[in-house]
């Protein structure tokens, strides 16, 4: 295939061929993002949130947690029991899974949500209230309460919901190929 | 804006008094980061009209300090921060880190895990190579080789997406073993990948490597005697193509690699359009390491038994069930011996050097690693010299540089 | 149609009028849209890779997620371009060619910060060399993943497009930021290596 | 620790197979040029890695070296260790004359470690920018910026 | 003012539409500033289209989803006329401002004296065509060289310089061409040379094929169509001589290697390609406007459109030379074929077979 002496004249025939063959029948792989998306496989590593009642408060996955976006909030359950939750910023998480896997109950609920965008530092960092300063602790925040309920048991909301589903497939031709779960 | 000299002093110097002032007819151009043809970092470029007298890389722009955070933090949180580092090819910056965390651990990983590590690394170095062939495309103007290279990469990294869940940061090997196995139906899905990639190799041979305007553009350009890339010390596919028979592969085997027969291709020119046909080949070898890997993978467990005894019931209930590796608390405070130990792996652009030295705290005492494209810096200071302008992009893209990668 | 008697036309100062027009006609609803509708869909990145999550935005503009549907080409120059895409980490030296190519761009620019390093500093949160995005260049959108997936920043410009065409200013306009004009020598390397 | 040891090539390394440790040490400067040219004639042809280790009061220079043409050395990762103590001024000599790829790798130690490698041809700063206030950060006295510890106890 | 009038009133009506709307419909609509203001969106849209479409990919699609994206170009000059307009502070203010207008105007002059029907003689005399077409393509490119030497940019100097060295090497492979066809058909007037290939029933680029294939190589070069895009090539110079330019000044000096394609195109059908050739209007039609001037003129436009294509295609498939191997092919390749197309040209005709 890597003959180093090829006639010219055969060299543009080919490069002109290949492109009039690719141009003739395009065989895309492209998925239209914001009309279609992608149902990803469930090993998929996306946002997650915390399962309230199986966490023990043992603070493992805020000691592994590479660059520190979790931070654990003293907070009274119902019962009026202390217990210890741990609580997420996006703003530093890297999606490394090494909290969910740590976990001695496997208290953290995953999803396959992918593709989330923030207008402002509030969004993530905190549901309400302003944005925090740097180094960021949640526990000396006022209202972490709020943050907490508004955080645990939530399934993280999909913002391309809306859009048609489409599972990938390969394909020996094209690559990759869109194939709508509903149709063949 | 220094103020316009003053013209007319030289406007009546006779040609060769002009040619005398050569500092006068030189020109300064800092190729900055801001630039299409320079990547994450500033070439500073002394020109003579069209030739390049003198080239300075000033890099650093990405420079993340990855030595310095890795020896505060536990051995477990390095292999996010090394995997960042060589992004096009985190699989096998992650195996070198975990290979030498391993012999300071002494932990031996389970057979199947080294052929799991074998297979995602080799097919880390297809995207590797096809992300550097799309930006040597790119810095030559051929904007069609990108997007295919970039098209084609797309299969591939929905591979490794399908064993370990993430796009491009897998985080996938741990001390011990691996993290997840096989889903089913892989092997039926991988040989369709590979056979459109050897489908594709064709069309790239016609649009692209036998291209009369890319031949042109490349042959002859940055020549590199076998004797030069030794004593400038470049490493990867650049030193093969130079004739050096070198491939740390072979040299210093690790994962499943002394059980696998693959030839390592070496060309003898040398120049750029030798590294472009040496990275074609090394992709086809992948190919045929990876259908051997995938046809006499042995079964049995992922993790190693000192990880899996000190698993808790439930994870590993969990790993029985659904073959996921949980970490047991001992991954947040593993505290090895003593000791130091090095390790080499061959990544897609070269061979990434570590050196680890513990005194049995929770951090590493000295964590030090040498990245493929920092060896590979000589290209700028002593293969530009004396080429074109235009051949700065052709050599930069020949010699795969990946400038977040040098900087570490 | 004929001369005044000093010789100023009725039209007054040619200068004056024309920039009281242009402004009136800014203002105009059915000009605004137009205005928005062609910043819309003509959102050029300038060519600025600050670190690894140029990959990601390589692989964006590829053609598997092909953002240009979107009209999103990236571009060679800072003059030609309004967008600025903070892929990733920037540390000391790279913050101060990202503030320049950002003073450099024209007028109605905006900002995305792209991967968990551009949003809080990510993994590398506490090394010495690295600067947050927010203290470099006033930002509009943040983007969450390390790196974020090609969708994820293909919704950051859908997102991008929304707030242009809801008449959202884009934050170049809003807060000044917090750094000075030009990181100095000075200033920001003390910021961050005490 | 076995400190076994192996003589490769009349030079005797202290080596620790299993981790892929093959060292010997330096006494001084002059001992360490005549080491590094006897390994460079032995066949030692690339040099992978310069770094210094902070042991408190002194600082262990390290060249890691390996072979890229003989088949049998190029199984191993050599390396020569120089012990200087930590006054202001390290002074160690240079061995880009030996090796060629040592050069971006020296200067790389320079700037982070602060030790001056005599006779090199282009010793400046590589990787922080120029005016940059901190000093030799990868030393152990060098502090991260400070983020308090989040667990809360 | 009175004589203009009672002139006005003078000339009946038929006359006008006969004299005087015929040249103006000439400028301002059908080679015009219309069509090329409409060529000009259309090209640049079918160029980022037919490479996405090489590349697997769509291109500008969500503009406007049913059409593909048709008026994405629409969108960019929106854009481009709102932004703000930056002149850098070293740059020389009085040439930085002028460089771009110049360059649109004298990108559009030669489309004047290119004769797409045979009614042009009735318009403008045409029997100098090609001789007033050949200087004004080779004055254009002077003003690029303006803008890189105008905007105080090294990147547009060095840009400027490579458009310098590349005009001069490509001049005289374009004079050569040009003039083994006006050997050929023995008249500088294109009409004559449209005539000549429609009386013999074969088109130019068989009679020449070397002149024709030479041609085309210096169409690529002039409109900076790869493999020749060497003085804005991005990796090396990051837009040549356009670096500084933003907001609309920036759209009006892009949109000259569009002109220049359109009118060089428009050239190559008219010389090679057999002008209108299978519309072959009588005497008497050719004397009316519509027969004369715009069933032709479609004809030629179709043809140019066809030519435009295949030289926007080759983004798709080439990457650029550098700048020394175009010049040495300009100078010594080139005008050795430039030489065997003059001898080409004068062996048809000595011998008779023409």
């Amino acid at each position: 295939m890597t003959g180093r002496k090829n006639n010219r004249i055969k060299g543009h025939v080919d490069a002109l061929a290949t492109g009039f063959k690719y141009l003739a029948e395009p065989n895309r792989m492209t998925l239209n993002y914001p009309d279609e998306s992608m149902n990803l496989k469930d090993n998929y590593r996306g946002f997650f949130a915390v399962k309230d009642k199986t966490c023990i408060g043992c603070s493992l996955c805020e000691i592994v947690c590479p660059p520190k976006a979790i931070s654990m909030l003293d907070l009274t359950d119902a019962g009026g029991k202390k217990k210890k939750r741990p609580m997420i910023d996006w703003g530093l998480c890297i999606f490394c899974y090494f909290c969910v896997d740590i976990c001695p109950t496997d208290a953290f609920q995953t999803s396959q949500v992918h593709d989330k965008a923030f207008y402002s530092e509030t969004e993530y960092q905190t549901v309400h209230g302003e944005p925090m300063q740097y180094p960021y602790d949640y526990s000396k925040r006022p209202d972490y309460k709020e943050i907490y309920e508004s955080f645990h048991d939530v399934a993280p909301d999909d913002p391309s919901a809306g859009s048609k589903k489409v599972v990938p497939k390969f394909d020996k031709k094209r690559g990759i190929k869109y194939e709508h779960p509903g149709q063949p | 804006m220094s103020a316009p000299q003053d013209r007319t002093a030289t406007a009546n110097l006779t040609y060769d008094e002009l040619a005398g002032l050569k500092a006068d007819r030189e020109l300064v151009l800092l190729i900055g980061p801001a630039h299409p043809g320079s990547g994450h970092m500033k070439i500073k470029v002394w020109m003579d009209g069209d030739i390049i007298q003198r080239v300075d890389p000033d890099i650093g722009f990405v420079h993340r300090t990855t030595e310095k955070l890795s020896e505060n933090r536990l051995y477990i949180k390095a292999i996010p921060i090394v995997e960042r580092v060589m992004l096009p090819d985190t699989i096998n910056a992650n195996l070198a880190y975990v290979i030498a965390l391993e012999r300071l651990l002494g932990i031996e990983p389970t057979p199947r895990a080294q052929y799991l590590r074998t297979l995602t690394s080799e097919i880390n170095r297809i995207t590797s190579h096809l992300y550097g062939i799309g930006l040597y495309g790119i810095f030559l103007g051929s904007s069609t080789v990108y997007m295919w290279a970039f098209a084609d990469r797309e299969p591939l990294i929905d591979l490794i997406e399908e064993i370990s869940g993430a796009r491009i940061t897998y985080s996938y090997i741990i001390p011990g073993g691996v993290r997840w196995d096989l889903p089913a139906g892989f092997k039926e899905r991988a040989e369709t990948v590979l056979q459109y990639m050897e489908a594709r190799l064709k069309d790239y041979g016609k649009i692209w490597v036998r291209n009369p305007v890319v031949m042109d553009r490349t042959e002859g350009v940055g020549v590199v005697s076998k004797s030069d890339a030794i004593r400038l010390g470049i490493t990867g596919p650049n030193l093969r193509a130079s004739g050096v028979d070198y491939d740390t592969r072979r040299a210093k085997p690790y994962a499943a690699y002394p059980n696998l027969d693959f030839e390592v291709p070496t060309f003898s020119e040398g120049d750029c359009y030798a590294r472009l046909l040496q990275r074609v080949e090394e992709i086809e070898q992948s190919i045929r390491i990876i259908r051997q890997v995938l046809k006499d993978i042995p079964d049995g467990r992922i993790i190693s038994d000192d990880i899996y005894s000190k698993m808790n019931p439930l994870q590993k209930r969990m790993y029985e069930m659904k073959h996921r590796v949980m970490f047991p608390a001992y991954m947040a405070s593993m505290r090895p011996a003593a000791g130091r130990s090095t390790a080499s792996v061959e990544a897609g652009r070269g061979e990434i050097f570590f050196y680890l030295v513990s005194n049995g705290d929770k951090v590493p005492f000295r964590f030090r690693w040498v990245t493929p494209s920092f060896l590979n810096l000589p290209f700028f200071t002593h293969v530009m010299v004396g080429q074109h302008l235009a051949d700065l992009p052709a050599i930069y893209g020949s010699s795969d540089y990946f400038p977040p990668e040098a900087d570490r | 149609m004929g001369g005044g008697a000093d010789g100023v036309a009725y039209f007054g100062n040619l200068e004056t009028v024309s920039k009281k027009a242009v402004s009136f006609l800014k203002k105009q609803g059915y000009v605004k849209s137009m205005i928005n509708w062609g910043d819309k869909f003509s959102l050029w990145p300038v060519h600025l890779m600050t670190s690894c999550c140029g990959t990601e935005f390589a692989a964006a503009s590829g053609p598997r997620f092909d953002l240009e549907r979107l009209g999103f080409l990236p571009f060679g120059g800072p003059r030609q371009t309004n967008l600025i895409v903070i892929e990733g980490t920037t540390t000391l030296k790279m913050a101060r060619s990202v503030r320049i190519v950002w003073e450099q761009m024209p007028a109605p620019k905006w900002v995305i910060a792209m991967g968990a390093c551009a949003m809080d500093g990510g993994i590398f949160y506490d090394s010495y060399n690295t600067v947050p995005a927010k203290d470099i260049v006033p930002i509009d959108i943040f983007l969450a993943g390390c790196p974020p997936r090609p969708e994820a920043l293909a919704r950051a410009v859908v997102m991008l497009q929304e707030s242009i065409v809801k008449n959202r200013p884009p934050a170049a306009d809003i807060q000044v930021t917090a750094a000075p004009a030009t990181p100095g020598p000075k200033d920001v390397v003390e910021a961050v290596s005490k | 620790m076995t400190a076994a040891s192996r003589v490769i090539t009349g030079i005797t390394f202290t080596t620790d197979e299993a981790k892929g440790i093959f060292e010997v040490e330096a006494s001084d400067g002059a001992h360490l040029l005549d080491l590094a040219t006897r390994l460079k004639a032995a066949g030692f042809d690339h040099c992978l890695s310069v770094t210094a280790e902070d042991l408190g009061d002194r600082l262990a220079v390290l060249w890691h070296i390996s072979s890229y043409t003989n088949r049998e050395l190029s199984g191993m990762n050599a390396q020569i260790r120089l012990v200087v103590s930590k006054s202001d001024n390290v002074e160690v000599p240079t061995l880009t004359g030996i090796w060629e790829s040592a050069n971006f790798l020296e200067r790389e130690t320079y700037e982070m470690f602060g030790v001056v490698f005599k006779g090199h041809p282009d010793m400046r700063r590589l990787l922080l920018p120029d005016d940059f206030t901190g000093k030799w950060p990868m030393r152990k006295d060098f502090p991260l910026k400070k983020t308090p510890w989040r667990v809360q106890k | 003012m009175i004589q203009i009038l009672s002139l006005l009133m003078s000339v009946s009506l038929v006359s006008f539409i006969e004299y005087i709307l015929p040249p103006i419909l000439y400028i301002i609509v059908f080679p015009g500033l219309i069509v090329v203001l409409l060529m000009l969106f259309f090209m640049i849209w079918l160029e980022r289209k037919v490479a996405a479409k090489t590349q697997l990919r769509f291109g500008p699609l969500y503009v406007s989803k049913r059409f593909g994206g048709v008026i994405q170009t629409v969108a960019d000059l929106i854009r481009f006329s709102f932004q703000e307009f930056i002149i850098p502070a070293g740059a020389d203010v009085f040439a930085y401002i002028q460089a771009p207008g110049l360059l649109m105007a004298f990108g559009l002059l030669p489309l004047i004296f290119i004769p797409v029907g045979p009614y042009y003689a009735n318009i403008f005399p045409a029997n100098y065509s090609l001789l007033i077409v050949v200087p004004l393509i080779i004055i254009t490119p002077i003003y690029v060289i303006l803008l890189g030497w105008a905007s105080d940019n090294k990147f547009s100097f060095v840009g400027s310089m490579r458009e310098a060295f590349l005009v001069i090497s490509y001049e005289i492979p374009l004079i050569l061409s040009i003039l083994s066809m006006i050997l050929l058909y023995g008249s500088v007037n294109a009409i004559n040379g449209v005539s000549f290939q429609i009386g013999r029933g074969i088109p130019g680029i068989v009679l020449n094929p070397i002149a024709a294939f030479l041609f085309l190589v210096v169409m690529i070069r002039t409109t900076g169509r790869f493999p020749f895009e060497i003085s804005e090539a991005e990796s090396e110079v990051v837009m040549g001589p356009y670096t500084e330019y933003s907001a609309l000044f920036f759209g009006i000096g892009m949109s000259l290697p569009y002109i220049e394609l359109y009118s060089f195109s428009l050239l190559f059908s008219v010389l090679f390609l057999g002008g209108w050739w299978p519309i072959v209007p009588s005497a008497a039609a050719a004397s009316g406007v519509v027969g004369g001037l715009l069933l032709p003129g479609l004809v030629v436009f179709i043809k140019a459109l066809i030519v435009m294509a295949f030289l926007v295609f080759l983004r798709a498939v080439y990457p650029r030379y550098r700048i020394d191997q175009a010049i040495t092919v300009g100078w010594d390749q080139a005008v050795y074929l430039g030489f065997a197309a003059v001898a080409l040209s004068m062996a048809l005709v000595w011998s008779g077979l023409v």
